[in-house]
């Protein structure tokens, strides 16, 4: 009974995709075309690749352990503090119009910069490639949470800001419980985006240094690894579609996004 | 505040990071013989336009730029509005895209290759591919913030759901969807000039890098960069400029100072 | 021939029976084209009625796929991305020859106090290559193994030939396989040392770069293809023999400064595309694991065309 | 015109609605009467097809409504939320016009014409937020006249006018319904007004609601602010009223 | 306590305020009637510091305020922008104590507290969005109660709540006036409550808005529901503030 009813919520959530890979399949063994392996070849590289290890390790194989899991930790590392200091910096310029005045040019003047060429001055600053990566990886993930985190701010409701002000709600209180929450919503449009935003700028970053997921994409492209390829490419899809379901969970538990909408939620309208 | 003092104090801004950055390489902080120092890249940058190959690319990267831009924009939104406003298909495609949207355009440039047998298409295409995100995201979260009490109103009026989204969805999410449009903007010109850089052609800001990198002028590079950095600066104040006007209404109701 | 009020390249079709007259040709922005710059400004392929369209490319690897969705139809190309392409299945022709290795031209460079002093000190050191599995760490390799190393005693790392100079003074890596300008650049810039000429032995005058297209597009367009050689042709033999056309031709496709254009380092422009040459290098790959069995390079060959006419 | 039957509600387990009855007879006006959080406007929701009701149904011209009914206008209690930030005061009242088939100009006409009845003549371009909370309520009720609805559901509609423009707008009420022949359904907290306007008053008890009493009110029209709120029974509906709001029973004497 | 003197106000060319002068004692409630859009809500919005105005000052304890005063809660006319809808209706309340430096504790019981005061007992744990207009009103009003400031202001506090709630509020404002000696402004529309909870009736003319009245108000403490409204002198006070409200002179007699 369990059972069935899990595999419909499954059939329910998923059968798009299905559909998608057994058009893929079909679609891709009647054209034949090396560049274009079928799903079933993909994911047989895809194991040779990765899970190829002992059981006692999971099936991780040697790749997998030292090429995914290193970049897998810049990646997150350099997401957390792109969100730390896109949330402090945008909030706190979306709150001060006179500092938003004075870097808000420099501010869009950086985000039009292509991260590939700042690897040049960042390779002369940061002294190892660890660092020169993790400061491709904020660079590049940022500007959503910076944007969203100041639009946000920027546009809290004035009844909320009026009451905040009557009350005499310090700074910081005003922040934390009245500017933060209203803002929650852009914020974590922010944030989301910039979650697989970090997994392309792990990519990017990963055309410097010798390991990586970028890296193994670069040389299976440069290797005419065709099944390589894509298969790197479906693991990142996998990798970001496993981190946005973690991160529609944290964002349930957050404060703040509990609310639907700004009154009343759905009543469930007759339509 | 006025516009002019605005942009004085941008200008401030701007002017303070250049001189810090050219202190910094002077004082030795940074290698100078490496790294050129801001007043060598500034000079560079303003004989830049009598370069015609520059110009002729830079006319490229934009023209792809806003094409692309324009395209995402008409692809996303009415994307997220559908997403946002019909759950069942939500759901159904949720999967693929959360799937899609991490993938690299930078992996799918050969593939874009490939299946675009056009440089100009096939650039644009990418450029979509990764501007589309953003304002997909923002609508979609937008629509969730539509007070339900405004559409209920509508509704009571008798109006469908096609009136509803059309009169109160879209216009209470719009803030959203160009905060969306204006991240898109971003992106979509970083990946103009990353797609000439990874695939080459025949013009374009990225191949300018890529030739003046070929012949290690770091100065030339980031000149170019500085240009790229100008538009995106420039596309973003055309959109601000829009919006105060568009959305009056929006900057007066929320504690903006106007 | 045909009715009149037809443009030149037209006639020029009509005349040779060329199968297609306009020809987008990829090139890297670095000294080994020169060739085809000089053809096209000496106007040797509008003579044989072709207008070419130079494009630039990054690297050999991307342009493959250009060639066959048809966004290019001529490609420059180094023989190791072209042989583990074709290793892997690609349908490429060679079509001509391009750019040869001379001594200095390719060579390991270290900062000016580093305390490595000859190759067998590179032991357990870090190297930085453009790129992986491709010439440079083929060369590298093949230095190492004179002074008893493999490749597994060094890490290598990719930077692109403009961060070699920041990855090594910074200590990034601790040395740096490069190439022309960064060479001579670098030495004056930074006072950065040449540890080894990686271009020596084993792979002295080493092919490098050549001009590739699909085998689909050399079986449709056999003529076409022969007024390309022809016109290439007479632009390498003016490479080849004159220095001066090569120093003037490449600032204007380059971003490589006059004086400097001058003074660097440059490999040779054989004019002939030679097979026992060629297979040098695949059997080099195949020595080093690059390639997992022997590749017979003839049959990458297009045909060569006759005399000029 | 509308009929509710048996109607019963539930927000979780906290249920609001317990089998309310309630009819509004064509061209006729309604009012409402409750405590505070009762379910009053929970019931407008389910009339206007807003929300769906958990038990019972709610009937207009004898046909069941599954959703929003035709011809249907309402004012919210939380006018301000109600109105279109992005919209002038005209055009907020224009805009439902659309769905009547009206020309720009005829919706125009008619959005002025309906601000100046609610005696805002001249702030027809503002802004929602450059309006006092009272002004934005005018609006709502002005773009619920202007509809000319056959049914007219109102929320508390004048909460948050001063009482002269409440007298106003009541008379204005009374009028737009006998020229236009509207079924008035309205809810209110001012038990002289639920008299004053009202054919009949109908007194919820507390959550969950149930109708107590539906009084009929036997007042002459046409009705007058001084005349009527002096006459005999006037003052005793209004006592009637008031006892059963506050729950406790009517005398028998006074009924 | 406040001293509002020669205050002027102007949203662009719309005058709204007009030279008004207002005091309000210590311990004193004053309640301003004023017909809609006249211009209540800025001078409100003006003593609160949220609104600079063009001319004139507000002296708290005879210091001229820039900001926001210390020690001052208000009740705002637009109660649901007001509440956070992020947090319960007890956070809501527990919110401004933070700054009495109350324990965690503490201030939960305050909440608990106020909320039971103004009947919302039950509902400690809901949202707004879960929340009727009038409970809504209530939370705000409670918020403001907890807070115990110096000086309360209220923008028509009571408009969502039904009659005898309202009754209940008012009384409820009383006594907790009497106990902790705030002093209060109370803007509000229903002419018997201006008469009923004040020491003094201010009334304004509409916008832009002057003071053409302040009535002071001999009506004997403990003021109750049924009593003094019977009051003859109730009648009369009432009476002349509707006429200062309809803009009638007031008959030098009735004076
Ligand atoms: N932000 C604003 N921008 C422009 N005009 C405004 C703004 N706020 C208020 N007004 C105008 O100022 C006048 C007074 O508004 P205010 O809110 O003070 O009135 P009020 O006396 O509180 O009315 P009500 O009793 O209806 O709440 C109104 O005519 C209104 O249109
Ligand atoms: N969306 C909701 N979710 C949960 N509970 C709700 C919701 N809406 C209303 N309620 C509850 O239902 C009850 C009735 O609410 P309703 O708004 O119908 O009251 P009302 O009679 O209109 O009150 P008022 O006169 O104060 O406006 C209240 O106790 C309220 O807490
Ligand atoms: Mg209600
Ligand atoms: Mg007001």
């Amino acid at each position: 009974m369990k059972a069935a009813g899990r595999l419909r919520r499954f059939a329910g959530r998923f059968w798009l995709v299905v559909l998608v890979v057994l058009l893929w399949e079909a679609g891709a063994r009647a054209a034949g075309k090396i560049d274009f392996p079928a799903p079933s070849l993909i994911v047989a590289r895809m194991r040779e690749l990765w899970l190829s290890g002992p059981p006692s390790r999971l099936f991780l194989s040697d790749d997998t352990l030292s090429e995914l899991l290193p970049g897998l930790g810049r990646m997150f590392t350099g997401w957390l503090l792109a969100s730390l200091l896109g949330v402090v910096a945008g909030v706190a310029l979306g709150r001060s119009a006179v500092a938003s005045h004075y870097v808000e040019p420099l501010l869009h003047f950086g985000r039009a910069i292509p991260p590939p060429l700042l690897i040049t001055p960042f390779v002369l600053v940061f002294r190892s490639s660890t660092q020169t990566q993790l400061a491709v990886i904020v660079f590049g993930v940022i500007w959503p949470v910076l944007l969203n985190a100041m639009e946000g701010a920027r546009s809290v409701d004035r009844g909320y800001l009026d009451t905040a002000a009557v009350f005499g709600l310090r700074r910081h209180e005003r922040l934390l419980r009245v500017v933060l929450p209203a803002a929650a919503p852009k914020i974590f449009a922010g944030l989301r985006l910039s979650l697989s935003l970090a997994l392309i700028l792990m990519v990017i970053s990963e055309l410097v240094g010798s390991d990586g997921i970028g890296y193994q994409l670069l040389v299976a492209q440069r290797n005419f690894d065709s099944p390589g390829v894509w298969g790197t490419i479906l693991l990142l899809g996998v990798l970001g579609y496993a981190l946005n379901s973690l991160f529609v969970v944290v964002e349930r538990h957050v404060p703040g996004t509990r609310r639907s909408g700004p009154g009343r939620p759905e009543t469930g309208g007759v339509t | 505040m006025t516009i002019g003092a605005r942009t004085l104090r941008g200008a401030v801004g701007v002017a303070g990071f250049l001189a810090a950055a050219e202190a910094a390489i002077r004082t030795g902080l940074l290698d100078a013989r490496l790294l050129p120092p801001p007043s060598v890249v500034l000079r560079e940058a303003a004989l830049l336009p009598a370069d015609p190959v520059f110009t002729a690319g830079l006319t490229g990267t934009v023209s792809r730029w806003l094409g692309g831009l324009a395209l995402a924009i008409a692809l996303a939104v009415p994307l997220g509005v559908l997403l946002g406003s019909l759950p069942g298909v939500e759901r159904a495609t949720r999967p693929l895209l959360e799937f899609l949207r991490p993938i690299p355009s930078v992996a799918l440039i050969p593939l874009a290759i490939l299946l675009v047998p056009d440089d100009f298409l096939m650039k644009v295409s990418v450029i979509v591919y990764a501007s589309l995100w953003p304002i997909l995201i923002n609508t979609v979260y937008g629509l969730r913030e539509v007070d339900p009490l405004a559409k209920d109103s509508l509704r009571a009026f008798g109006f469908g759901r096609a009136s509803v989204l059309l009169r109160v969805s879209l216009p209470s999410t719009a803030p959203f969807i160009v905060t969306g449009v204006r991240l898109s903007a971003g992106i979509a010109l970083v990946l103009a000039v990353s797609a000439e850089l990874l695939a080459g052609g025949a013009e374009g800001l990225g191949v300018f890098v890529i030739r003046a990198g070929s012949g290690n002028r770091t100065d030339l590079m980031l000149a170019a960069v500085l240009w790229a950095g100008l538009g995106g600066m420039a596309c973003n104040a055309a959109l601000v400029a829009a919006e105060r006007r568009v959305f009056r209404w929006h900057h007066l109701r929320s504690g903006v100072a106007s | 021939a045909c009715g009149g009020g037809s443009t030149d390249s037209m006639k020029a079709a009509a005349n040779n029976g060329l199968e297609k007259t306009k020809l987008k040709v990829g090139a890297i922005p670095i000294p080994d084209p020169a060739a085809l710059y000089i053809a096209n400004t000496k106007g040797f392929f509008k003579e044989e009625g072709l207008t070419i369209e130079p494009v630039t490319i990054q690297g050999g690897a991307v342009a493959v796929n250009s060639l066959k969705s048809e966004i290019l139809d001529i490609s420059q190309t180094n023989y190791v991305s072209t042989f583990s392409a074709v290793s892997k299945g690609e349908k490429l022709k060679l079509i001509a020859d391009a750019y040869q290795a001379g001594p200095n031209t390719f060579v390991l460079m270290v900062p000016k106090n580093s305390p490595i002093q000859t190759p067998a000190d590179l032991k357990g050191k870090t190297i930085a290559v453009n790129t992986f599995n491709n010439i440079g760490t083929l060369a590298v390799t093949a230095t190492l193994k004179v002074a008893g190393l493999t490749k597994d005693d060094v890490t290598f790392k990719e930077f692109q030939f403009p961060q070699m100079a920041a990855a090594l003074t910074t200590g990034q890596v601790d040395a740096a396989w490069m190439t022309e300008p960064f060479i001579t650049v670098t030495q004056s810039d930074l006072g950065t040392r040449k540890l080894v000429d990686t271009m020596s032995g084993q792979t002295a005058n080493f092919p490098i770069a050549g001009w590739m297209t699909t085998e689909e597009f050399a079986k449709n367009n056999p003529k076409t293809l022969a007024a390309f050689q022809r016109a290439l042709a007479r632009g390498q033999e003016i490479a080849a023999k004159d220095r001066k056309e090569v120093e003037a031709i490449v600032p204007t496709y380059t971003s490589i400064k006059k004086e400097t254009a001058a003074v660097i380092t440059l490999g040779t422009f054989p004019t002939t595309l030679n097979e026992t040459r060629l297979q040098r290098v695949a059997d080099l790959m195949a020595e080093y694991g690059i390639l997992t069995g022997k590749l017979d390079v003839t049959t990458l060959l297009a045909p060569q065309p006759a005399a000029t006419p | 015109m509308l009929k509710v039957d048996n109607l019963a509600h539930a927000y979780g387990s906290h249920h609001v609605l317990d089998g309310v009855d309630l009819t509004v007879g064509d061209g006729e006006l309604v009012s409402v009467v409750g405590p505070s959080g009762c379910g009053k406007s929970t019931l407008l929701r389910s009339i206007a097809g807003l929300v769906r009701p958990a038990a019972g149904q709610v009937l207009i011209n004898g046909v069941p409504v599954a959703q929003t009914p035709d011809d249907l206008a309402v004012v919210f209690q939380d006018y301000s939320r109600s109105l279109f930030p992005w919209m002038s005061a005209a055009a907020n009242v224009a805009l439902p016009l659309r769905r009547k088939g009206l020309s720009r100009r005829e919706r125009r006409d008619a959005a002025r014409a309906a601000l100046e009845q609610v005696g805002l003549g001249g702030a027809a371009g503002k802004y929602p937020f450059e309006m006092s909370g009272g002004m934005q309520q005018r609006v709502a009720i002005a773009r619920a006249l202007a509809f000319r609805p056959a049914l007219l559901l109102m929320d508390e509609p004048f909460a948050s006018v001063d009482a002269q423009t409440r007298e106003e707008l009541e008379d204005l009420l009374l009028a737009v319904r006998a020229t236009h022949n509207m079924s008035i359904l309205l809810i209110t907290h001012d038990i002289d007004e639920s008299v004053y306007v009202g054919d009949r008053v109908v007194v919820l008890t507390r959550a969950p609601a149930r109708v107590v009493q539906d009084l009929a009110v036997d007042l002459p029209f046409p009705r007058d602010q001084i005349a009527t709120r002096e006459l005999e029974a006037f003052v005793r509906l209004r006592a009637e009223v008031g006892k059963l709001v506050r729950g406790r029973p009517v005398d028998k004497e006074s009924q």
